[in-house]
């Protein structure tokens, strides 16, 4: 605990000073601009694979700030944190190349990527943090850099659909600031992973204790999305298509569930929280709101409210894996956190390459699709299958865990839900990759953007065949070592040796 | 027997105070408020504190009566007839106090008896305290000066006297930015009124000695830098009233230079001083009865040509051919 | 009953209705005027203790800080005078327009 | 206090001011500016210099005159004074600079703006002498010099709507700082000294205590325009120039709250009583929620901004209640005092900065579009961006989101509501964000939509919009230095030995 390192401060500024930077150029440079963005994303990976290399050979990584006594800002090495940050790191490189073709000609590009690289800083920063307090800095942080992307198009829409987002966003994060104040009241700094300090006050403070959980809970449950919280993700879909795809695959709503799974497993301990009757609320929450979410998602028209409400269901399941004690819905939930991200980043990739190469944004206009575009819809069709949960893509994995993990508790009415969910997902993503491979075209189908041979922009073509790769591999080398289940086995096991 | 004049002199106070506030017409109050100032200049002679009572007669009563008076000159019931045909267009309803809903009135009204209840029972049971009289006393030698006042006023505490002679500059600076004329070239009077001209003539070299007594005999006894500073800023006022504005007559820096030289003498001495090894407006025993002298002489003359500016402004006012600026 | 008793009580007189003149009198002359008896009654209560606290002579400093006072009272009472008739002059109001 | 080492900075920061300011006067307009502005630049460099002495020295003294108190009036420079002046100094000479340029690009207007400099001059002594007096009359009088300069500034611009604000802040400050003086002479007759570290030795409870604290408290209370008595400042504030309303509500009104924390920590510790602070911490309260609901309702942006200081002062007064214990409860240590006073100093800078830049930024749109409806903010983020970045940061800061000096703020007022156990301030506090964030977002979300007519757009000199931004970042960049500020102010009279004596007493909290 005594060593401190830079090397977590210089990867939230491996984003940050380039997004700086970027807001100090001029509109126009354009190169430098791209320069800026590409060396900042590869830094960010290159940085997290150094640090996890040291990690694993035991080395530790902490930054600490006193800003007063009691509030310090520590950023923190774990292995949870790194999985996380990686996702992040990962995912942002890809959807930055995505966001350059995407966004190519577009106006207030500057504004765009400086803003991108600050919410992307928060995200890591998020991973990264060591303590309660440097969390919901950063949890902040990211409320306030995602809104001008909300707002990006600056419609009157966009800026609704902002305002939406914002009274949601700062709500939960006021409640979760008492909260945190409450809570270093009571406890004092509390590091993650120190649930012995919870622990050792249940027996004097549990009801404010348990108030404090579940004041925290709810504002990290309006970033999540859990019902009744979610109405902000739909709509602040308005937002431009690499902005919808990070937002619900690694940046907002991620921080939401990955708040929740730190403060569960690493404030208040799985043992004390369960012990305390905190988690059932959770669980109950979460599993209405995996099928309401499917619900709605079947009624939608418009392709990225249809994903949007499917993000709300999928969101769920980490929170459900929470929930439930034991270490096999543990691996599920953490698990969860990059599969769902990496495949419903595709599907969000291949909607923008849709909207932006025919213009299409509903999917009864959707017909035929499937043979312009092979690649965009075949990586679409690969994360479909995986959120339905057939092996062997990525989301078979965590929902077999989950529901492994539910029996193991004997918690079977989750298995229900489970099924019922899969039912549902599949009948509101089937009739999309029907209609995009086998129904005739209304019309004749003329792309808005050509360029060559290639069904779309290369800068968007390649993005999404990654991830839809990235998400098929995840799930067929799972048994082997270095996958994302084998870290999410090994964070979820000594979290129970604990 | 004191008692009973004290207490018709209190009674007369507060009469005179309602009076002045209740009276009907405007040109009421500002006699009423005249008389409110001698009343309290009584007080202060009855109490002991001859140089409260000149400064109060001088500064309070005499200089912003004579303000109020000036003022009277736009606010004079002739011309505001205008306003209360204005204020008949804006608002029918006859009378003054059927205007305002009445239940704010009367909760403000009670809140006020009750703080006055409260306020008598405060003053009234103040703890004795001892005061500063005795350690004045034994620190009266030291100052340079015999009378304890001049002696607070100017060397124990100049500090706040000095930043009250700044206040007077400060206060002509802020009229001058609610819209006076920083240089004045416009006189007051062209016409040439004979009986004006003999009474400044008589009153002028008067003012200006009787001044000049009060500043120098400050030292022994009641007086000082502030009454002198009144009296000759009378003369100002007078010069400017004969159709003599003298401010306009002189340069633009001399003006500034009176206008400044008393608070800028009395802290470029206080560093001067502080260079020698003391702290601010410590003066050396043997020199400081004199160093006073001299600091209360530019306070006096910046005091004097301070009031004639601000009393020159004000009188401007109205005169002023922008009147119906539209400024919005 | 000691002098000073009689001068204090009026002091609190004077301020409350100087304070009461604030608030309630409506034209601008009125209401400077009632910052100046406020500033009196302040006045008279410095200088009353000043009298009670007197030796051979009357406390000094109440009387020092009560000229001081004065002086700053006037120089502020001048400045809302030519605010006042500024007001007059560019909109014939002689009061506020809504009366607070 | 006669011990502490004497220094003649105290004095020079007074003085040179003031003496710049007189010296600007002999000079005509553009003269007046460029003395003013090395006027300022040369007080800050002064402050600079206090602040690094009294972080080598600790507090020091200087006794003016020579005369020591109770007769002679003593300078004090302790940390929280030196904090004080350094924020002052900081924000002073931004707001200077923006003046500068600001008055440069409308000097076609009017030349009689340059009357600005000697008075800003004039008033930043006020501030430095009120911040450095420790003797209760040259209080009153340092507070005089600063309100009769902020009126006169106040109505510099000339406008009819100006002059009736200003004759408002005028009266209203008369009237409150007789109110003050009235407390002052019964102080002085029932002790015989003005000297605040004597008084806090040798006031005694009593009723004339009680009533002397109260008529100080309703005179600071108007001259800082708490609830119920901040009817003159939205006007005021509003129809100033944008560098005058920085000044105003940045600076000005932080004095009367000055004075009011020391007298209340230093001299009526032992005469507090556990209603009194929940009567003003209500007052806070109020002004919180309506100050932030009036200036959601306001369609002008300066009337928004004034209002967001009516509640960003309430959360100023919000300290007072957390100072004082319910009866009967007894704390083993000082440490639940600690937060409410942290959280009352950054609560000062963190709204010194952000609201300094607010109305600055207020200013520019002002300049570029002719008007300040709140319409004129639309699409600003493409022709400003500066400037929407301005008042973004500053609005986050207001808002308190980390990791801004105002989140740090309502972070140790949180701490202390938890600590004192006063926990029904906590929904006001959590209230109060969430409607600042309304009308914060409200002006973003305006600046991000797109503009509806075409009006005419004059560019504004890029120095502006810089000022602005970095006053803005200033609101961030306070928390940074936190732990060792904290420290330093630890060290004053005020809050380190001053408030554990009188708890040690006894009589905190249990009157």
């Amino acid at each position: 605990m005594e060593t401190t390192s830079i090397l977590p401060l210089l990867i939230l500024g491996s984003s940050f000073i380039p997004g700086t930077l970027i807001l100090l150029l001029r509109e126009d440079q354009s190169s430098q601009r791209t320069f800026l963005n590409i060396f900042g994303a590869v830094a960010k990976v290159s940085l997290i694979a150094l640090v996890f290399a040291g990690y694993m050979r035991g080395e530790d990584y902490t930054f600490v700030f006193s800003l007063a006594p009691g509030l310090n800002f520590t950023l923190r090495v774990d292995l949870l944190g790194l999985f996380f940050a990686t996702l992040s790191a990962v995912l942002w490189l890809i959807t930055t190349l995505y966001a350059i073709g995407y966004l190519e000609g577009g106006r207030h590009r500057r504004r765009f990527f400086a803003f991108f690289s600050y919410c992307i800083t928060a995200s890591t920063g998020i991973a990264l943090s060591g303590d309660v307090v440097t969390f919901f800095i950063f949890y902040e942080f990211l409320t306030l850099s995602t809104y001008p992307l909300v707002v990006h198009l600056g419609t009157d829409k966009a800026v609704n659909a902002g305002r939406t987002y914002l009274w949601y966003t700062i709500g939960g994060g006021t409640i979760l600031f008492l909260g945190v104040v409450g809570l270093s009241v009571i406890a004092g700094p509390i590091h993650f992973g120190q649930t012995e300090i919870i622990a050792s006050l249940i027996s004097e403070n549990a009801t404010q204790l348990a108030i404090l959980f579940f004041l925290m809970l709810a504002g990290l449950a309006v970033k999540a999305a859990i019902f009744p919280l979610h109405s902000w993700l739909p709509i602040s879909m308005v937002a431009p298509a690499p902005v919808s795809a990070l937002l619900h695959a690694v940046a907002v709503v991620k921080a939401g569930a990955f708040g929740i799974i730190r403060l569960v497993y690493d404030v208040y301990g799985i043992e004390t929280a369960g012990y305390m009757n905190l988690l059932t609320p959770l669980a109950v929450f979460a599993a209405f709101t995996i099928i309401y979410g499917s619900v709605r998602a079947l009624f939608q028209d418009d392709f990225k409210r249809r994903l949007a409400f499917s993000t709300v269901s999928q969101l769920s399941y980490i929170a459900l894996g929470v929930a439930i004690t034991g270490v096999l819905s543990s691996t599920g939930a953490i698990v969860h956190l990059v599969h769902q991200g990496i495949m419903k980043i595709t599907m969000f990739f291949a909607a923008g390459i849709v909207a932006e190469t025919y213009g299409f944004y509903k999917i009864s206009e959707m017909n035929g699709i499937g043979r312009r575009m092979p690649l965009t819809m075949g990586a679409f069709a690969i994360a479909v299958f995986g959120m339905i949960g057939l092996p062997p893509v990525a989301g078979f994995i965590s929902k077999w865990y989950l529901g492994l993990g539910a029996i193991e508790t004997g918690s079977y009415w989750v298995v229900l839900v489970l099924l019922g969910s899969s039912a549902l997902n599949a009948a509101y993503f089937l009739p999309i990759i029907y209609r995009a491979w086998f129904c005739e075209p209304v019309q004749e189908l003329v792309p808005r953007r050509r360029s060559g041979r290639l069904e779309t922009q290369a800068l968007m073509l390649i993005p999404v065949v990654v991830t839809g790769l990235l998400s098929l591999a995840a799930g067929v080398f799972a048994a082997v070592a270095g996958s994302p289940l084998s870290i999410a086995r090994e964070i979820a096991e000594r979290l129970y040796l604990l | 027997m004191s008692v009973l004049i004290d207490s018709l002199l209190a009674i007369l106070a507060i009469y005179l105070a309602l009076q002045c506030l209740l009276a009907q017409r405007l040109i009421q109050t500002v006699f009423i408020f005249f008389a409110f100032g001698l009343a309290l200049a009584l007080t202060w002679v009855r109490l002991g504190a001859i140089d409260v009572a000149i400064t109060e007669a001088a500064i309070a009563a005499g200089f912003m009566g004579v303000l109020f008076l000036d003022a009277l000159r736009d606010f004079s019931p002739a011309v505001s007839k205008k306003q209360q045909n204005l204020e008949a267009v804006r608002n029918p309803l006859p009378g003054n106090d059927t205007k305002r809903p009445i239940l704010p009135r009367l909760a403000l009204g009670l809140g006020l008896v009750l703080f006055l209840l409260i306020s008598l029972e405060a003053v009234w049971n103040t703890p004795e305290g001892k005061g500063l009289t005795v350690v004045t006393g034994v620190m009266l030698p030291d100052s340079g000066v015999e009378h304890p006042v001049t002696a607070v006023l100017l060397n124990f505490r100049a500090y706040d006297t000095w930043l009250e002679i700044g206040v007077i500059l400060m206060g002509l600076l802020a009229i001058f930015a609610a819209g006076g004329k920083e240089v004045y070239r416009k006189s007051g009077m062209t016409a040439e009124d004979p009986v004006l001209r003999q009474v400044i003539l008589f009153f002028t070299p008067i003012l200006f000695l009787f001044g000049a007594f009060l500043l120098y005999f400050g030292k022994s006894g009641p007086g000082g830098a502030f009454p002198a500073g009144v009296l000759w800023g009378a003369i100002g006022i007078l010069l400017h009233l004969g159709g003599r504005p003298v401010l306009t007559v002189i340069p633009r820096w001399l003006l500034y230079l009176i206008l400044t030289i008393g608070p800028g003498f009395f802290i470029l001495l206080g560093f001067l001083l502080m260079t020698t090894g003391s702290t601010l407006f410590e003066y050396p025993p043997a020199y400081a009865g004199i160093l006073i002298l001299i600091v209360e002489t530019m306070a006096a003359i910046s005091i004097a040509a301070a009031l004639t500016a601000i009393f020159t402004n004000l009188n401007q006012m109205s005169e002023e051919p922008d009147k119906i600026e539209s400024n919005n | 009953m000691e002098t000073y008793k009689i001068y204090i009580l009026t002091s609190a007189v004077l301020f409350v209705i100087g304070i009461g003149g604030v608030f309630m009198a409506r034209h601008f002359i009125k209401k400077i005027i009632a910052t100046v008896i406020m500033g009196g009654g302040v006045f008279l209560c410095f200088v009353s203790f000043a009298e009670r606290d007197a030796l051979t002579f009357a406390d000094p400093v109440p009387h020092a800080m009560v000229i001081t006072g004065i002086v700053v009272a006037v120089a502020s009472a001048a400045f809302a005078l030519a605010l006042a008739r500024r007001i007059y002059q560019l909109t014939g109001e002689q009061s506020f327009p809504i009366d607070k | 206090m006669i011990n502490l080492p004497t220094s003649s900075l105290p004095a020079i920061l007074v003085g040179l001011p003031i003496l710049v300011a007189t010296l600007s006067l002999f000079f005509r307009s553009r003269g007046k500016a460029v003395v003013g502005l090395l006027g300022s630049l040369l007080t800050a460099g002064l402050a600079l210099i206090a602040f690094v002495e009294v972080a080598q020295l600790g507090s020091v003294i200087h006794i003016l005159g020579g005369w020591e108190p109770p007769l002679g009036i003593l300078l004090r420079m302790d940390p929280l004074a030196v904090v004080f002046i350094g924020m002052t100094a900081l924000v002073g000479v931004f707001i200077s600079l923006f003046a500068w340029w600001y008055f440069r690009a409308q000097e076609s207007t009017n030349g009689k703006f340059s009357l600005f400099w000697p008075l800003w001059l004039f008033l930043w002594a006020g501030l430095n002498g009120l911040f450095l007096s420790n003797d209760l009359f040259n209080l009153f009088v340092t507070i005089e010099v600063i309100g009769i300069c902020a009126v006169a500034l106040a109505v510099l611009s000339g406008k009819t709507d100006s002059l009736f604000a200003g004759l408002r802040y005028l009266l209203a400050a008369i009237t409150g700082s007789m109110a003050y003086l009235f407390g002052v002479a019964l102080i002085y007759g029932s002790t015989g000294t003005l000297d605040l570290g004597l008084l806090g030795q040798i006031l005694e409870p009593g009723k004339t205590t009680t009533f002397a604290l109260l008529v100080i408290t309703f005179g600071l209370m108007v001259k800082m325009a708490g609830f119920p008595f901040h009817f003159w400042l939205p006007p005021a504030h509003s129809s100033a120039l944008a560098p005058v309303s920085a000044l105003l509500s940045a600076l000005v009104v932080k004095g009367a709250f000055y004075i009011l924390l020391r007298l209340w920590a230093e001299v009526f510790g032992i005469s507090l009583t556990y209603a009194g602070g929940q009567l003003i911490g209500l007052a806070g309260a109020v002004a919180v929620i309506w100050g932030s609901w009036q200036a959601f309702m306001q369609t002008n942006l300066k009337l928004i901004i004034a209002h967001s200081s009516v509640a960003q002062l309430g959360y100023l007064l919000m300290i007072f209640p957390l100072l004082i214990l319910a009866p009967g409860v007894v704390a083993g240590s000082a440490d639940w005092l600690s937060p409410a006073w942290t959280a009352g100093v950054y609560q000062v800078m963190a709204h010194a900065f952000a609201k300094a830049s607010f109305f600055l930024s207020a200013g520019i749109i002002i300049m570029a579009q002719g008007h300040d409806h709140k319409g004129s903010l639309r699409d600003l983020a493409s022709r400003m961006p500066m400037t929407t970045m301005a008042i973004g940061i500053a609005g986050v800061s207001l808002i308190g989101l980390p990791p801004s000096g105002g989140f740090f703020a309502k972070w140790m007022l949180l701490k202390g509501v938890f600590l004192s156990g006063q926990l029904w301030w906590a929904p006001v506090i959590l209230t109060g964000s969430f409607l600042t964030a309304g009308y914060v977002f409200m002006l973003l979300r305006l600046a991000f939509a797109p503009a509806r007519d075409q009006e005419p757009f004059r560019p504004v000199p890029h120095s502006l919009q810089v000022v602005a931004l970095l006053l803005a970042l200033g609101s961030f960049l306070i928390v940074f230095p936190a732990e060792n500020l904290i420290q330093f102010l630890e060290s004053s009279e005020t809050f380190g030995s001053g408030i554990e004596s009188i708890m040690e007493g006894g009589a905190y909290g249990n009157n």
